[in-house]
């Protein structure tokens, strides 16, 4: 199905294609950077010209979940021999790992990133389940003043973080919310939910009521037919709006970084901590960055279909 | 999502959210992230072994250790029973009630007696000379220098130097010597540059850097009895100490507009510099052949005088107090106790914190366990600090806004820039009503 | 199987009334064709019956009960939609299934699959059950949509245009499948639709909607040739009839400029004299070289076994039904004359049609 | 004004064709329909020839000139589009001008145009306004007014009316042919209604799957069915089909239709016509139009008796589904001449009217009658 | 089939096909969410427009002092906190126009049909899909004339991008296009896609070249996506502070929401901060409001 072109338009669109894979290369760069340095030893990190050529090793990640600390002298030989390979390594880069006992101290990756899962995974679920079940009620039902409960819902969204964060942390404070997953889940339904009500409003408004109504006529109630009809229709929607409410749960600083201190805090305000406190260590913070890209990039990998479509769905009509 | 996933995570986040409250038995020590903190981790896993108590040092990055901390005072929260806080915070924390006092421990103990002289002045009293202190000296710390051994004795080069200035390349003495070396390295050419200094303004590194010249150069930061600051802060002395600062930033490697101890470390890891301003805390790396190629030929000297012979560092560093809010209060008392027995100190030492016990400082052991813990045991003994009173913040962001526009901006003249100090200074001082008149 | 009945029913939405105090009575076992244009109001009544909106007034009546109260479900009618008919992303199966697994019926998984095979071999889609419905063709959609009402045998049937979005043949075939269907299983079918052909050709009982209110309801014959205004006049039939304005004085119609003299009978030729539209259908005007009245061909359709040939006469434009065999060729002259037994004659302000009782 | 010719022009779809070996000449003037069911390649040729498609093989010429590889815009034609295409931000009178701004013609010069054909289609009270705000009617005369204003070599319409009501499309129809009548542009126009193309067209071009069934006036594919396919397209009721043979006995022929559900006479002639055909006695497809079954209530020559299944009243004539056994054949028949289902009345099939297919290939037999 | 006994339904399964009421389930559906943004959203705004005037800081225990206005006053008057607005200002209309500029030109790219074109697009959404803080701070080493491979791939020597206070909001900026643009990408490829395929046909056939279709037929209308990526970018831009506070600390990248984080939780001045923080809510809002009106003209259209 292609319109016959002329030459030059031809041309043009090869032009066109190639302008793509050189953007693609120019917007993954930096990003390639990042994964190939979580693979360098720690000295090639920053060279310049940029080491391009190396041999991949792990050590990043092996030093991303150990406690470790400086050494100001090298190891005795004995106690290097004895050592695992991946202590070894840890050695080779003049630091040695933090044990408390016999056991090796973790470092507080794992936490984080484990926080970062629980809350991103659980506000995403809550935010866009509610928006979901919004986003119906103001699809298929009447109500007065209707478009401005809309419009309020939407201009939640438009709200500086840092504006509500002052007061935000006056309340928690007052209720013992602070540094609480509970605390910033709260935080990233509410800050999330207004975005998912905006979308899934366009999603519902696209599922004809007749599936609905044929269901009702068919004998089910309107709540069975909501979850038996509705909800597998929507299911496009709703992978596309989790997509972006994930996102941004998962990757947000600011509150984390001002709400939470070690007990909820999530991954972004702990991985720029790795950079070390004597030598600048890229290699384990990119080492971190990587794996903490992973999560995301699957699951938009995954939804993808549904998030290019579903980004017209709902976004064209509102 | 499979429903089972779905399931799985869900059971996941309730064990998760279950434990939150498991840790309630042990103690928690606050402090910033960095190597001290860790060597810290490992001297208190002995206090563990001994008395069963556990304890566990919490970090967080140096941007927002102060933010964090206080977030967490003013929330009274208890997460943290102890906290390794800057010396600058002794005020905000003694008057606002947020450090439990120790007057009586520190007399109990004669603390006075144990620890460095300055240390307890800046890390442990607070208002100054009356008496009271709120913080045990724990991390010693000073502004000092590294330099490039080879590159200062390499013959070629102390004969072009001695050619060019008319003396011969050495340590400098004072800071006019330091900006002559400075100089004399500088070469974009060869991507060799003279000198690294502290630039980041978002905390106090450029302040510390800053206030090392002016201290030296004869100047201060004002009256810290009477809160006066105009003609202390702008005086001709101060003025002139900012002006070298200045000057030594023309010799810094290219780019050198938020840089602190990481990039001044890389700077002589990386050959970028032949000499490198940083607290003595960052230098182990140095010191060490798997983290500096080129550790053998690292060097260390103390902040260096100004022209009238007087010489400060700026101090760095921090006491141990315990949170008013903890609800372990005795069990801290308990390590505290502890950590100031001579044993301790000494161990804290041969860990790689800088202990401020007088003893452990003055033993030989120390002063050759490493190439800088000479300077460091020289600079102990001549630091000054910077303002500690409650507003502290607030006077250090508005000492940051004048200042680094002009060392990195170029904005304006350093006379300008210390008289805008003066006038913001005075005016916050008046608003927290710190005169009295 | 049951009666429906509509007492005064009105239903606004909003500033827009969608059906004015509207009376119908749907007997047991009917086949009843709701027509009328599109906005007439036709599917908000099998919504109002169906339960899924609320009548603003009025009472739905369903085998005597009154039904105000009752929730969609409970009114137990099937209703077969235009557009977006059958369950996606199920089978043909698993759409058959779906009314016979709701909470309000219980039936064994026997008579499920009894049902189910009844009704598919009825409607002939056995041969699709376990195709999913996106890959059927529309023919074949709709008459799983059907079967989706018949598998559970409801009160009543209530069918919104399902017909219309399928091909010409199609809907031909569809329609005498539909009657049928109706004659074997002996229900009540309440059938809306916009096209004539399909209310004319399958309805026991036609009821003619226009702005919300009936404008007439009647056998298909009845509408056709005794139509009460000329809404109705136009809208059945096809060509629609033509209306020419005219004079009503003694007993005769003075129409196109006096060109068009037709006498009239019935109530007509005592009623008032004065303004009247006159009405007569294509196929009731002869054209020859006798005929009283000369006019320009304007246009010729060909539709195969007769051709429909536009008059101008004047100003004016006139249907007629030509036989094919008669050759007739644009912009040449003809004559033609209006069969006098078969024109209709309307109040020319209120369109009432003053011919017929 | 042009001549277009289509040789030989193919296109495929991987293995499947869309269109084969299509061959098609437009007469300069000629309005042509395609005619069609969905998916037969009508749509996919109306736009090959507007360069909306490329083809796969062949050759399309506008007045001799080869242009199957010249883009839409250089093949000087105009395109009015099913759903209209109109450009929903433009207005009516800027969606007119739109051919004329985009080849940078004067201001002045467009203006006049426009309200010329405005005028021309009886949209003028309508240009300041936007298609939301047009009933589909208008918007499709809109849409015509855009391809007229250019003054194209061929107007090529794809399903013009088809998404208008039943009653606006019967005016929209009259429309279009006075326009053709005055406008003298050579005419394309696909659709899939076969009311549309009989009332249209000079020549129907019906395809099916790709392939080219019939081309011929209204009255001849109406008439003359080539095969099967086109019998049952062209007409409404469908034309009957049945499966039949044929019986002698003696000098009297007739038709069994279905497996023996029932007989018609038929003249003697048949059997020898069959033989011409080159068909011998085996089975056949016998077509018969509605109007072509004859219906009487009372018994007479030539008359069997049937079944009236189901009616169909259609106003101006009924339509009764007669059943022959377990055959169903529709009759046409004067309004309540049948007066109910289940009535027993009398039929007999013309023999002017009724068409002999091949059984496996559909194609007609050509066995006529003379008229009756 | 047609058996009289399955005409009524028993009472029982009447009254299981009952259910909720609409009115019910709407208000199940919709008020929980009013709610629970009332009490996380506009709670929290009450709260800190009663704090804007008085001259509380969450810092300390002293009596809180009611101030009037005084906190605007002094906000309203303070040069630093102009030249805090004015930088925000600069940031966003080069740091959404640049997003705006690559992200549409990128969709433009892309709307076509190629191989792997999914993949691609997936690819491109990357860096939106990244910690702002992780970017800000590889960003910075990026550009670092000593050991970022920027300078050196494109040749700059040693061009300090964050150390000149002149260039350090624009290589910020860039960071921030670089992060984005894909969003705006995703939005005008949905644009894109949504403009139906005749239209452009329709041009073909009108003999408009690609210029003059591109601006009478495509810009038109993915117009009013672009103005919904446009509306979430600058509000977006407007509140940027991780990148920024990460990446660079010149008082020429000191934007608005940094000046708040420092009088907010660095210097406790709570009171002062929530008028500043009611300054720059309004100024969202009006600017949104400025937009959404622009966007509902277009759309009436």
């Amino acid at each position: 199905m292609a319109v016959v072109s002329s030459p030059r338009k031809a041309v043009f669109n090869r032009l066109a294609i190639v302008g793509v894979l050189i953007a693609t290369i120019v917007f993954l760069a930096p990003i390639y950077w990042i994964a190939s340095t979580a693979f360098k030893p720690r000295e090639l990190a920053t060279t310049v010209p940029p080491t391009v050529f190396f041999t991949p090793e792990i050590t990043p990640f092996i030093k991303l979940f150990v406690k470790r600390v400086q050494m100001t002298k090298p190891v005795d030989k004995a106690t290097y021999d004895a050592a695992p390979w991946w202590e070894q390594r840890i050695y080779d880069g003049g630091e040695r790992v933090l044990r408390t006992g016999g056991a090796v101290q973790l470092s507080a990756y794992p936490d984080r990133f484990m926080n970062s899962l629980i809350v991103a995974v659980i506000s995403t679920i809550l935010a866009v389940g509610f928006g979901t079940f919004t986003a119906y009620g103001f699809s298929r039902f009447k109500m007065a003043g209707e478009a401005d409960l809309l419009f309020f819902i939407l201009s939640t969204r438009m709200l500086p973080p840092i504006v509500v964060a002052i007061p935000m942390f006056l309340m928690y404070r007052a209720v013992g919310l602070n540094d609480t997953h509970v605390g910033l889940i709260i935080l990233y339904v509410a800050f999330n939910l207004s975005f998912s009500v905006w979308l899934m409003k366009g999603f519902m408004d696209e599922i004809p009521k007749e599936y609905e109504e044929a269901a009702l006529v068919d004998g089910y109630s309107r709540m069975q037919a909501f979850f038996k009809i509705v909800l597998p229709e929507a299911a496009t929607g709703i992978a596309a709006t989790a997509v972006f409410c994930f996102i941004t749960a998962w990757n947000e600083y600011a509150f984390a970084l001002m709400l939470t201190n070690r007990r909820a805090q999530t991954a972004p305000p702990f991985i720029p901590s790795q950079l070390g406190s004597g030598l600048p260590d890229w290699t384990t913070i990119a080492a971190g960055t990587v794996l903490f890209l992973l999560p995301v990039a699957i699951f938009t990998f995954v939804l993808r279909k549904h998030l290019l479509r579903g980004v017209t769905f709902g976004a064209i009509r509102k | 999502m499979k429903r089972k996933t779905l399931v799985a995570l869900m059971a996941g986040a309730a064990f998760a959210l279950g434990s939150w409250a498991a840790k309630a038995e042990d103690l928690t020590i606050f402090w910033a992230e960095w190597d001290p903190a860790n060597y810290l981790q490992e001297l208190v896993n002995q206090y563990a072994e001994e008395s069963g108590d556990t304890i566990t040092v919490q970090t967080t990055p140096w941007a927002d250790f102060q933010t964090k901390t206080f977030a967490e005072f003013n929330a009274k929260g208890d997460a943290y029973d102890m906290v390794v806080g800057d010396s600058q915070w002794l005020g905000a924390g003694a008057t606002q009630g947020h450090y439990v006092d120790l007057t009586d421990f520190f007399n109990k103990h004669k603390l006075n007696d144990v620890m460095a002289p300055a240390t307890v002045k800046y890390y442990a009293e607070y208002p100054g000379g009356s008496g009271k202190y709120w913080a045990i000296p724990l991390e010693g710390d000073a502004i000092g220098w590294a330099y490039r051994k080879d590159w200062f004795e390499d013959p070629k080069e102390k004969e072009a130097f001695k050619a060019k200035y008319g003396r011969d390349l050495a340590v400098p003495q004072t800071y006019a010597e330091l900006r002559d070396i400075a100089e004399f390295f500088y070469r974009p050419d060869e991507k060799k540059y003279g000198v690294a200094i502290y630039t980041d303004n978002s905390y106090d590194a450029m302040a510390m850097g800053v206030e090392s010249a002016i201290f030296s150069y004869g100047g201060d930061l004002g009256d810290y009895a009477t809160y006066k600051v105009d003609g202390i802060v702008n005086s001709k002395e101060s003025v002139a100490g900012l002006e070298m600062y200045k000057e030594l930033y023309k010799f810094t490697p290219p780019g050198w507009g938020k840089t602190f101890f990481i990039e001044d470390n890389q700077a002589v890891t990386e050959n970028l510099a032949a000499m490198s301003m940083n607290f003595f805390a960052f230098f182990p790396p140095l010191v060490n052949k798997a983290t500096n190629p080129n550790a053998d030929v690292t060097g260390f000297f103390a902040n260096p005088a100004g022209p009238d012979g007087k010489r400060f560092a700026a101090l760095g560093g921090q006491g141990i107090s315990i949170v008013a809010y903890s609800k372990k209060q005795e069990a801290a008392m308990k390590f505290l106790e502890w950590f100031i027995k001579d044993d301790t100190q000494k161990k804290w030492a041969e860990l790689g914190g800088y202990t401020c016990s007088q003893a452990v400082l003055k033993s030989p052991e120390f002063q050759n366990a490493t190439p800088y813990n000479k300077a460091f045991y020289d600079t102990m003994f001549m630091v000054k600090d910077f303002w500690a009173t409650p507003e502290y913040a607030e006077i250090l962001d508005q000492f940051n806004q004048h200042i680094y526009p002009f060392v990195v901006g170029g904005k304006g003249t350093a006379q300008e820039a210390l008289d805008a100090v003066a006038k913001e200074w005075t005016a916050t001082f008046t608003k927290y009503k710190r005169y009295k008149s | 199987m049951a009666n429906v009945r509509l007492d005064k029913v009105t239903k606004q939405f909003g500033a827009h009334t969608a059906v004015r105090d509207l009376s119908l009575d749907i007997a047991d076992g009917e086949f009843f064709v709701l027509l009328g244009p599109t906005g007439a109001g036709k599917t908000t009544i099998l919504r109002l019956i169906a339960g899924l909106d609320k009548p603003t007034a009025g009472r739905i009546v369903l085998g005597g009960e009154d039904m105000s109260d009752w929730t969609v479900a409970q009114r137990d009618v099937a209703l077969v939609f235009q557009y977006y008919s059958l369950y996606p992303r199920y089978t043909v199966r698993q759409n058959l299934e779906f009314p016979l697994k709701s909470k309000v019926h219980s039936y064994s998984r026997a008579e499920i699959d009894e049902r189910i095979e009844r009704a598919s071999k009825i409607l002939r889609i056995s041969h699709l059950l376990e195709r999913k419905t996106d890959r059927l063709s529309g023919g074949e959609m709709q008459r799983v949509a059907i079967g989706r009402a018949i598998v559970r045998e409801p009160r009543v049937f209530l069918m919104d245009e399902p017909l219309s979005n399928l091909d010409a043949k199609l809907r031909e075939a569809l329609r005498a499948e539909l009657k049928d269907l109706q004659m074997k299983l002996g229900g009540t079918f309440l059938f809306v639709t916009h096209d004539q052909i399909e209310a004319m050709s399958m309805g026991d009982k036609v009821g003619v909607l226009n702005d919300g209110q009936i404008a007439q309801v009647g056998t298909p014959q009845e509408i056709y040739n005794r139509p009460r205004d000329t809404f109705v006049a136009t809208f059945v039939g096809s060509p629609a009839m033509n209306l020419v304005p005219g004079d009503l004085a003694g007993g005769k119609v003075t129409a196109i400029d006096g060109k068009l003299v037709v006498p009239v009978n019935g109530h007509a030729g005592s009623a008032q004299a004065g303004g009247v539209t006159l009405g007569f259908r294509s196929e009731d005007i002869r054209v020859g070289p006798d005929e009283a009245t000369e006019a320009v061909v304007h246009d010729v359709e060909n539709h195969g076994v007769e051709q429909i040939v536009t008059l101008r006469i004047g100003g004016h434009l006139v249907k007629a039904t030509v036989p094919a065999n008669v050759p007739v060729t644009v912009e040449s002259k003809v004559r033609f004359g209006v069969d006098a037994a078969k024109v209709h004659c309307f109040d020319a302000k209120t369109g009432v049609n003053l011919t017929a009782g | 004004m042009a001549e277009i010719v289509l040789r030989d022009v193919e296109k495929f779809f991987g293995e499947n064709y869309v269109i084969r070996k299509l061959n098609l000449t437009i007469q300069n003037k000629e309005f042509v329909v395609l005619l069609g069911p969905s998916g037969c390649g009508k749509t996919t040729t109306l736009r090959a020839i507007a360069g909306l498609e490329e083809i796969d093989r062949g050759d399309i010429l506008i007045d001799g000139k080869a242009v199957q590889n010249l883009p839409a815009g250089d093949r000087d034609i105009a395109f009015v589009f099913q759903l209209f295409a109109l450009y929903p931000h433009l207005t009516a009178y800027e969606n007119i001008a739109f051919p004329l701004r985009a080849t940078g013609e004067s201001r002045s010069q467009i203006d006049g145009q426009v309200r010329a054909v405005a005028k021309a289609i009886q949209i003028e009270h309508l240009l300041s306004r936007r298609p939301s705000q047009l009933s589909g009617g208008d918007m499709q005369r809109i849409a015509i007014g855009r391809a007229l204003v250019r003054r194209p070599k061929a107007m090529l319409m794809d399903e013009p009316i088809g998404a208008l009501d039943a009653k606006l499309r019967e005016e929209m129809r009259t429309e279009l042919k006075r326009l053709h009548l005055e406008n003298d542009s050579t005419t394309v126009y696909v659709t899939h209604d076969q009311v549309e193309a009989m009332s249209l067209a000079d020549r129907i071009a019906i395809m099916n799957e790709g392939v080219l069934q019939q081309v011929g006036s209204p009255t001849e594919v109406y008439r003359h069915p080539a095969n099967l396919f086109v019998a049952q397209f062209i007409g409404s009721p469908v034309m009957n089909v049945t499966k039949a043979s044929v019986q002698t006995s003696g000098a009297v022929a007739s038709v069994v239709v279905g497996e023996g559900d029932g007989s018609f006479g038929f003249p003697s002639e048949l059997p020898q016509k069959m033989a011409a055909a080159s068909h011998g006695q085996g089975d056949f497809m016998l077509g018969i139009r509605p109007e072509g079954v004859l219906v009487s209530r009372q018994q007479a020559p030539g008359y069997v008796p049937v079944e009236a299944h189901i009616i169909e009243p259609l106003g101006a004539y009924d339509i009764v589904d007669l059943k022959v056994g377990r055959q169903f054949i529709r009759a046409r028949t004067a309004s309540g001449y049948v007066g109910k289902p289940g009535e027993t009345v009398y039929a007999r099939l013309d023999e002017s009217q009724t068409h002999f297919f091949h059984p496996a290939t559909g194609e007609s037999l050509n066995i006529s009658f003379g008229g009756a | 089939m047609a058996t009289a006994v399955m005409n009524r339904l028993d009472p029982r399964s009447r009254a299981a096909a009952r259910g909720w009421s609409d009115l019910t389930i709407r208000n199940v559906f919709i008020i929980p969410t009013i709610v629970f943004l009332i009490v996380f959203n506009i709670f929290p705004l009450i709260y800190s427009l009663g704090y804007s005037f008085t001259d509380f800081s969450a810092a300390s225990n002293e009596p809180v002092q009611f101030v009037g206005l005084q906190n605007y006053r002094d906000l309203l008057t303070d040069e630093n906190i102009w030249s805090n607005f004015v930088i925000t200002a600069k940031y966003v209309i080069v740091s959404v126009a640049g997003q705006m500029l690559v992200g549409f030109g990128l969709a433009l790219l892309l709307n076509r049909s190629f191989a792997f074109k999914g993949l691609v697009t997936t690819l491109l959404l990357l860096p939106m899909m990244m910690s702002a803080a992780v970017v800000g701070l590889f960003w910075r080493l990026l550009y670092s004339p000593s050991w970022g491979p920027i300078n050196y791939i494109f040749g700059l020597g040693d061009f300090a991008w964050l150390s000149d206070p002149d260039t350090a909001l624009y290589a910020v900026a860039i960071t921030d296009i670089w992060m984005w643009a894909p969003f705006v990408m995703l939005l005008s490829l949905a644009g894109l896609s949504a403009v139906p395929k005749h239209l452009y046909e329709a041009a073909a056939i009108d003999r408009a070249g690609s210029w003059y279709t591109f601006t009478r037929i495509t810009l038109p209308l993915v117009s009013p996506l672009l103005m919904i990526a446009l509306i979430f970018r600058t509000m977006e831009a407007f509140k940027t502070f991780d990148i920024a506070y990460i990446m660079s600390t010149q008082p020429t990248t000191e934007l608005i929401s940094i000046r708040l984080y420092k009088q907010a939780f660095q210097q406790w001045d709570t009171g002062k901060s929530c008028a500043l923080a009611y300054i720059v809510l309004i100024m969202v809002l009006a600017i949104t409001n400025m937009y959404v009106k622009y966007l509902n003209r277009a759309k009436e259209r």
